[in-house]
């Protein structure tokens, strides 16, 4: 089975043939692939170099964490590339996106309010948890469109609290 | 003399106290929050008591119930380790009215050293040199600071006097901020301790942050156990710290070191403390603060002192002298201590919740873990994010690094996200090889992004390890629906039996 | 110069050299068996290769199968750890004919230490003393051997003279048992070493087995590391090793350190070894035999020294001075190391396999732990029994009992049985303790029995948790049962259902 | 629910009487009982004293690793217990024995031979296996009926070795 796999734009061919062989590129290796413990962590011998890294399929992309670096890999096989690349319009930054509290905490502070344009990377709720002050930030520039918490509430993980449009 | 302690506190620190007394051959009590039933520190001690709710203020910071408990189970003293309880000086008050040794400095010492402003005062009457700023322990008005800003020059920090761990503090560039920041800094500090009370220090620049750990008895007798390094911070939180300095030599450490004993004696100091230093790019040195309790990163000096400073602390509380003399201490190598937070290092250090489902920790040759956790614990958002410290040993700083990265490797915690990979990337960074840094270096010279490199071979690793795994999710999503099929014919066929036997 | 290293090994002693390989910069390369893919050692190297079935001498005894692949792989050198090829000098003089750097002695130094026999010889010929019995290397026979006993005396010991572990060797308590046992041993050193040689030696009692560590570079210089006292035995096994011996002080260390490193130099030694001795209640010692490779036990001595040997080995085989002199050795505190091993101590020691469930090791100061075991791998019958070594390190030797104590309590392993309530109950035995204590101590005065005590609290403790488990387990049936019959009617509503449907 | 668990020979009567309380020897004491990371460990707190043991289930008793001791526990509930009092006979030592592998390995001994009496705790066969000879003995005594192995087999794990009766 045939795969294509990009980090960063560098797209990799890789190519499954079967147990125990895969082609990278059109270079053929052979490779021993082992999950550790029923863990995700994976132990890999690709031409008897031994790599072990975390992986783990996260929403779009697969997370490898490996001698400490991350990597995020956008995986697909060949005819999801196909259909991607004839349906692709400019899909991102369009509709509602709802901020939730990535985890249990006090809100300490809305430095944003309702109407007010702000630009990806800005600080839309400071989240206070784990005796940490977290800066909750803007995945991409937009309105905000509505505040849902104000400083001293109490919120739960998953809650949301605010939108952007 | 009391055989029994109390340890009210959690997670590592908790364990590590409890470690300290066993092998001391004294009994222990733990108390948890709702939480906490299964942490370490309940199950390695000889009983636990239920505080409460899992907020720290309806458990841990219950210093009233603490004190019935430890009455209750007929312990005879407290650690109080580090963080909650332990830099208050009415508990360590509220202890000793209950008849109970605190084991810790008196709550005169705690107090002196509490209120920033003042312990500034203290010292610097005591002849240490202090960072320019506002003298005194007097209650400043905004218009009294302002008036005495240009005297100190800018840049400045306005500093909570009751203050802690960054809160309530503000960095002023230039003259016009310094109103507004005034202001943001008070309603902080009145929020977080209830105390509104701010002053103005210099900012110093290419400051690193060294910091001696001393011991007191209570027969007179203080000693230091020479310097920490600690200039690696984030949003001044620690993150590494290494025993010695890269920067010290005998001659600082002497003169640093017989200082901050006189820093200790000017309070009466008993117990083990810490006394902070910035020390700046012509190696003057300025007393910060003083740390009137267990430091988390005590184990590096434990590491090249061979003292254990928690049983040190526990003789101390019980009378004895010191079992050492300042002239027969020796440093010996080089430690580094990782702290291994449970947060997101590829998403602005976001806290990291969850059911930690493997362990598997480092070990060998100079490795030493201390942590609270292990495989099927849950790291819960109602403390602080510390799961572990990772210290290493080496004979050199050379040696401890190498160690350090190897450790770093080894490590696997799946179930939460760990600063592990910011470790690693720190502990290759060629400036923290050489031992180039300051207080600044992580946050304005660091970062966890990857300049991306077109023939990185890691990459190609990368590529094919996500690619098997996705490979191998769709081969089971397929083996799934080809069984949930067979199992539909099943009950086709438990229909078509049922059928039969009507 | 090599950069890539070879371990010829597996397990913990495998783990323990890629980690000082790694921290000295060097790619290490693993082989593995076929039961041992999944294993620490393969996990953590830079390269692994398969080399065959699970059975050692398909897999790990494979000395041309290992060479080739340090060939194939551009290994400069070859890590044979202990046990399986480690001291073969037909594999070292085929290491070294491949061009490759063979991390030990020279294949000379290990033929003339493996037959016991010789190195008896060799040594007594140095000066050394040995202990009385058979003279020279000269091949006995049985009447060879009637006749001599007289001279040596009762009791004796019968050895192999390619021997190891204990085996071809009897104990001969008169003189009628002789011819008999003869040839016992001869057909159990036969079958184990294909060679039936034997010869005598006096048996001592109250003997204490001591050993020094050397390492000797190869531009002369030879140095000992102190001693370490390894008298707990069981089968000929050690257990459980300590470092200093409590009878030994520092003029009798001095003496029996140099005649250690004298032996080394008479038969030209090079690289790390360890020197055996026995010595009897008057203090007289005799030399044991030499093992030419890295010990087991190797440990406690950097614990005391701050000396990595695994480093210093590898050093010495690149050709480097040794990085101390014997005049810098200072030995610091004491260690202990408990040898954990799957097997069952309340039922006759035997060895217990599985996959491991649960591994919650102990940490904290003082404590460090060798292995290559983690939870979810599986322990199987093919190799030794050891699957951790658990050292702690204290200031005197009561810190380090203290340590060690509360370090097994922490100590979890679940999925196969361990030793640990055997050290544990070792550590609590009054002889223990106070140091007195020979190599026949385990076998002839230890016990697991418990003298069991009416009034004892903690077996009312542990009926009380039987009683809950059990109360638990028939809960969960009962529930299992509930659960079944709530299946059925499932089952036949879908027959229903499909009725319906029809 | 009432039981009665026995450590060699002395009896204790435990009655649970609901979550969070039972009465040992008719004495009060609360309980709070629970097993850490779903693993056969267990955390008690017994009026606040803590305990952690390995508890597991064996063929015919309970066994309690606690503080580097060995409790083996045999619990039985009233109705067990009166029921094995009333029908007490003499059915131990009774039918055939068979001797099977604990562990793979090759053989290295049949010190008997059939015909020959044995006492309990007699070595029967030596099993070599993680290069250790392993002594496997007589759970009690009898007569050896059949030797099934001889010195240099190979054996698996369970496999039969010998039968005494």
């Amino acid at each position: 089975m045939k795969y294509i796999a990009t980090i960063k734009g560098q797209s990799f061919e890789i190519d499954i043939n079967e147990a125990g062989e895969i082609l990278a590129d059109g270079q053929r290796l052979e490779v021993d692939f082992q999950s550790v413990a029923d863990q995700p962590i994976y132990s890999m011998l690709l031409n008897n170099e031994s790599f072990e890294a975390n992986v783990s399929s996260g929403e779009s992309s697969v997370e490898v964490l490996l001698r400490g670096r991350l990597f995020l890999v956008d995986v697909e096989d060949e005819r999801q590339r196909r259909l991607r690349e004839t349906t692709k319009v400019g899909l991102i930054e369009e509709g509602e996106y709802t901020l939730t509290a990535p985890m249990p905490g006090v809100v300490v502070t809305v430095p944003v309010e309702v109407g007010q344009e702000v630009e990806k990377g800005e600080n839309l709720i400071i989240l206070e948890s784990m005796k940490m002050q977290n800066e909750l930030k803007a995945p991409r520039s937009g309105t905000v469109s509505g505040v849902r918490v104000a400083p001293g509430d109490n919120v739960d993980q998953n809650q949301a609290l605010l939108t952007l449009t | 003399m009391f055989t029994k302690v109390l340890v009210a506190n959690r997670g590592e620190i908790a364990v590590r106290v409890i470690r300290a007394c066993r092998e001391l051959g004294l009994n222990t009590v733990a108390v948890y929050s709702e939480v906490d039933r299964n942490s370490m520190h309940v199950r390695q001690s000889d009983e636990a008591y239920l505080l409460g709710p899992p907020a720290a203020k309806d458990s841990y910071l219950r210093g009233d119930k603490i004190i019935e408990i430890a009455k209750k189970a007929g312990a005879g003293a407290i650690h109080p380790g580090y963080g909650f309880l332990a830099e208050r000086d009415d508990f360590a008050e509220a202890v000793q009215e209950a008849g109970l040794v605190f084991i810790g400095p008196k709550p005169s010492a705690i107090a002196a050293m509490g209120d920033k402003a003042a312990a500034r005062a203290t010292v610097a009457a005591a002849g240490i040199p202090v960072i320019p700023g506002t003298d005194g322990d007097a209650i400043l008005t905004d218009e009294d600071l302002i008036a005495l800003a240009p005297d100190i020059g800018y840049p400045l920090v306005v500093k909570a006097s009751a203050g802690g761990g960054g809160r309530g503090m503000r960095e002023v560039k230039v003259p016009d901020e310094l109103p507004g920041l005034l202001q943001a800094a008070r309603r902080e500090a009145e929020a977080a301790f209830g105390d509104g009370n701010v002053y103005l220090e210099k900012l110093l620049l290419d400051a690193r942050h060294i910091e001696f750990q001393i011991m007191a008895d209570s027969h007179g007798n203080a000693i230091h156990l020479g310097e920490r390094e600690c200039s690696l911070q984030r949003r001044h939180q620690k993150l590494l710290e290494e025993a010695p300095s890269p920067i010290m030599d005998d001659t600082l450490r002497e003169q640093m070191g017989k200082l901050a004993c006189r820093v200790a004696e000017a309070v009466d100091y008993v117990n083990a403390g810490t006394v902070e230093f910035l020390v700046d790019g012509d190696r003057n040195f300025y007393f910060l603060e003083m740390n009137t309790r267990l430091q988390v990163e005590h184990p590096i000096t434990e590491m090249v002192t061979g003292i254990d400073i928690v049983r040190e602390q526990i003789r101390i509380a019980r009378g004895r002298k010191l079992n050492y003399r300042q002239e027969d201490l020796q440093l010996n190598g080089w430690a580094i201590e990782c702290r291994i937070n449970a947060e997101d290092p590829y998403n602005n250090f976001l806290p990291s919740t969850g059911q930690i489902t493997t362990v598997i920790p480092p070990s060998g040759p100079g490795v030493r873990v201390d942590t609270g956790v292990y495989a099927g614990f849950t790291i819960t958002p109602y403390y602080d994010s510390l799961i572990s410290k990772l210290i290493c040993w080496g004979e050199t700083r050379g040696v401890a690094i190498l160690r350090m990265r190897r450790a770093l490797e080894e490590y696997r915690i799946l179930g939460v996200r760990t600063n592990i990979p910011f470790h690693q990337k720190l502990l290759n960074s060629p400036r923290f090889m050489a031992g180039q840094f300051d207080t600044r270096f992580v946050e304005e010279r660091f970062t966890m992004e990857e300049e991306f490199d077109g023939d990185d071979n890691l990459a190609m690793i990368a590529a094919v390890m996500a690619t098997l795994v996705t490979h191998r999710e769709t081969q089971q999503a397929a083996q799934i629906v080809r069984q949930s099929e067979r199992d539909t014919s099943n009950w086709k066929w438990v229909g078509r039996w049922e059928r039969m036997q009507r």
